[in-house]
């Protein structure tokens, strides 16, 4: 069984600790999706400063998968610019084995480029249903990025 | 139950073993009807209603035939059984074949909270499109329709009442017989979803006292693409057809159409040929072990399940907690764990739920949840589909670390 | 023709001798098709787009599969192709989604007068509650557009162009992107009812040009209940739902919804899941002929056929009288002897010939009779049908006295 | 091969040319009526005399059979009373399996009810789909008696 994989202790954290929770006053990007088919929904807002993320708020409601993406990728971002976001949602799509990923493998050397505890959703990828729930975060904060 | 035929060797998708509780969802299919319509198809194919040649013969004759064999199940008669797609197709057809023409500013539409969205959207768009308002009857603390709100809801204005023969999400079966007389006094129109009561309980549309009925095959053993839409005679009557095309017309010209006679006024086009076959053999299926036979297995299992269920820390259970008036569907939460977690954990354990909202979100509103994992038993179902369950329910405790 | 495989193997119902001309109204299903669907009742099915289980992830995948393959056979995009219950379903889906949302009074609809109901009595319908007023394009002597009058009758206030890609009663093949070419040019969007067109000849949707096209899975060897609407993307997003239900929203509250995105936004309710497969199944079979071959395969019959008929004293041919452009399908009629006597003495002779009107009155009125015999090809066909059907009309002729 | 019990002489004869064609001025009864099927139609005019059908005329389009089985049913109906008429509506019936239909055997000496020319549509029976086609006619003359 591949459930402790799955559901390894670091995203359950994320789950019951949600990072960075809530709303920023006059975000300077926001954004909010939901995945239609389970009803899991997340919203980002984001300020930045000096062109790299200075804060970061989310909110949503959904299953731990979703939950815990959302919550990994805003400790993630913190701190990097639009270009270093590009690079690591490229590379979290392509861990997920999704359209437009790249370069799967995780690279720690790659400046600005470590998926840190991302890298705990390898596991979803046995899980094909779930790799949207991984994912909703990180569309939702390619709509912010755009806003 | 004893006395409950074992017939899980008909259905041989069980075979790799999968607990199936996913009834709600879609049924799976016996061989009698997989061969059924393979035989037809193999045999006596031909469009139907349109050839003057032995095979059309044939095969309108066994179409017919199927619409002979769901009027009997339903206590009907042959002209009040039309063909859709489905049960969605079939509310769709009242919603705007008959809301359309009948409804005005002013107007009202009853419905209740728990309806699935196939009996709330069209309404919805319907209301829209004439003026008149939608209303809701609500659900009483243990989900039952609080019948107290409906009479003081239901009034003279209120021109039809829309209302599910069973929830989908809850198990709850509404007094429909009940609600239908006082909809009557008030000289409203019953339009009743069966897509989950009718696969699971004998229903006799002169005693339900509807004017409208829809469901589904796929629910009942039968295949895809095709479900019912049952009428009153005066009410079919009463509705334009949702769709133009050919088989429904008597006269065609340039720039004006009349209509067939009832019931092919309704089915424009080729209708489900081969799935028409296929359900008039999930009916003898059904039959052939007695839908009150089935109705007491969906309850035995209901009755076990919530019992087993009730002792497993951190299961919450929603809508009715006994067997009164209630079928096979059992929705559940976990504290701290999510309907999906749960799902994919039962997966794991072979046991194949349904998690979401089961399109009924204005439920789930109400219920105050996003989402519930939900348990749907038929007649492949054993107690043995409700220990793995309990087993994987109690390994998610332990990952999510409830209780 | 040689060259040609015989396929008629594959075909279990030809077994009796029959010779089937009649695949115009519906055609007959190779086991590869049948298996394909059994196969996947026995092993994979469940309700798609629902579950977190892996039935229902291998349903879902296999009903998406089938989409792709669609999209692929036609030259579109995954998200374009919408299934419905068939052309019927699909036509009327575009005039009551698009139409009622686009079409005010002042506002054109061009049809052709040769059009299949279904392509015609939604629009008369949809002009009836918009306002709107219905032209139609008339037909030459020898049953082809009169594209002259196409253009005298084209103006800015035609809003919708809606044309057969292939007459069911007279085989004609209208030059639809030339047709295509001229409407966008005038800001018409273009309907194509591809019901015949595409189960016999290559569409590309970009080649052809137009902004929406409807055909059906059982005239293409495929199963009853499920047929195709596509749309080009910037069309589909112009169109409400024809249904509300399940599967198709984003949210819904108890007085509001709000659409999922596109292609789902158009499936209200479980689709016909095993007959997406069964479809999926009946396209790989066709390409695997390739549909040049099976073109080729219509023309030649349809050739050999006008030429033997010719010398059947008493017999009219409508529609054109060589294969340029045209597909399979012959109507005819006999001198002092009933379309219907015609197919009740052909079907005594082993052939299967439809008579009657062929959902086309408009054109049989146009055409002077009231009904016609019409013979039509597809890939199972010889020639030796053809010696049979020239055969039982020459007994016709000695029965009713003829020439 | 059926076909010559199907298309008997006198079923042709009365198909070309058929008996009492065409309209009645002042109708004191009439109705028309098709098979939405296949488009057939029939009309037909009445009058009576001392409560016989003292004149009928009948006009339609259609194949041999629903046109030969008016046609003879004209010839039939002529001179007799409503009462004998639904008699023969009946044993027509019968004939031909219908429901509603009495005594299928044929009687040629029960006063009023012999089919005359009708006998020869028993061919029709062995085609279950042209039952409808020769139906047509009396169908539509009920009709016109209930008018
Ligand atoms: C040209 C044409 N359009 C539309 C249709 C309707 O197709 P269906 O009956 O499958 O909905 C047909 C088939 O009867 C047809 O031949
Ligand atoms: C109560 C209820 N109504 C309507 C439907 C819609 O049925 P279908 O999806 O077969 O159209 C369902 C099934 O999903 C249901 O459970």
């Amino acid at each position: 069984m591949a459930l402790e994989e799955l559901y390894r202790e670091v995203i359950l954290d994320h789950y019951r600790n949600p990072r960075n929770r809530g709303r920023l006053d006059e975000p300077e990007a926001t954004a909010e999706g939901m995945n239609p088919l389970c009803g899991d929904e997340i919203h980002i807002d984001l300020r930045f400063e000096d062109g790299k993320v200075s804060a970061i708020a989310v909110e949503g409601q959904g299953c731990s998968i979703s939950q815990a993406s959302a919550s990994m990728m805003s400790e993630a971002i913190k701190g990097k610019t639009r270009e270093e976001i590009s690079d690591l949602i490229a590379r979290f799509r392509g861990m997920m084995s999704l359209e437009g990923g790249t370069d799967p493998g995780i690279d720690p050397d790659r400046p600005g480029a470590s998926l840190g505890d991302m890298e705990a959703l390898q596991g979803v990828r046995q899980y094909p249903v779930r790799i949207k729930c991984a994912a909703l975060g990180w569309t939702v904060l390619q709509d912010a990025l755009q806003s | 139950m004893t006395g409950f035929p074992d017939l899980r060797a008909d259905f041989p998708i069980l075979e790799t073993g999968v607990h199936f509780l996913d009834s709600g969802a879609s049924s799976q299919k016996p061989i009698q009807v997989l061969e059924a319509m393979d035989r037809f198809a193999r045999t006596s194919y031909a469009n139907v209603h349109r050839g003057a040649y032995k095979l059309s013969v044939a095969a309108t004759d066994a179409y017919e035939a199927a619409r002979q064999r769901v009027a009997d199940f339903l206590g009907a008669d042959h002209d009040e059984v039309v063909f859709t797609r489905g049960a969605t197709t079939s509310l769709n057809s009242i919603a705007f074949g008959w809301g359309l023409e009948h409804l005005r500013p002013g107007d009202r539409i009853l419905t209740t909270v728990m309806e699935h969205h196939a009996n709330l959207v069209p309404w919805q768009m319907v209301a829209k499109r004439t003026g008149a308002t939608l209303d809701h009857i609500p659900i009483t603390e243990d989900g039952r329709l609080d019948l107290d709100a409906f009479l003081e809801k239901l009034d003279e204005r209120v021109r039809v009442v829309a209302v599910t023969g069973m929830s989908n999400a809850l198990g709850t079966i509404p007094d429909v017989p009940w609600i239908a007389g006082r909809a009557h006094e008030a000289g409203a129109r019953v339009v009743v979803d069966a897509a989950q009561l009718v696969p699971h309980r004998e229903v006799d549309v002169r005693e339900l006292g509807a004017d409208f009925l829809a469901f589904s095959s796929h629910k009942m053993l039968g295949p895809t693409g095709i479900g019912v839409l049952w009428g009153r005679m005066d009410a079919l009557e009463e509705m334009e057809p949702f769709e133009g095309g050919g088989e429904m017309i008597a006269d065609v010209t340039l720039h004006n159409a009349t209509w067939a006679p009832i019931p092919h006024r309704f089915e424009a086009g080729t209708p489900p040929i081969i799935e028409a076959v296929g359900l008039h053999a999930a009916i003898d299926y059904l039959d052939s072990i007695g839908m009150d036979q089935i109705f007491a297995h969906d309850q035995h299992l209901t009755a076990v399940a919530l019992e087993r269920l009730s002792d497993v820390p951190g299961v919450q259970i929603h809508g009715p907690r006994d067997t009164e008036n209630r079928g096979g569907v059992i929705s559940i939460t976990m504290d701290g764990t999510h309907a999906h977690d749960l799902a994919t954990i039962l997966d794991e354990h072979g046991v194949a739920v349904r998690a979401g909202h089961h399109c009924a979100k204005p439920l789930m509103r109400e219920l105050g949840v996003a989402a519930t994992a939900r348990l749907s038993f038929y007649v492949y179902n054993t107690e043995e589909d409700i220990d793995a369950t309990v087993t994987g329910l109690r390994k998610a405790g332990e990952l999510f670390g409830v209780g």
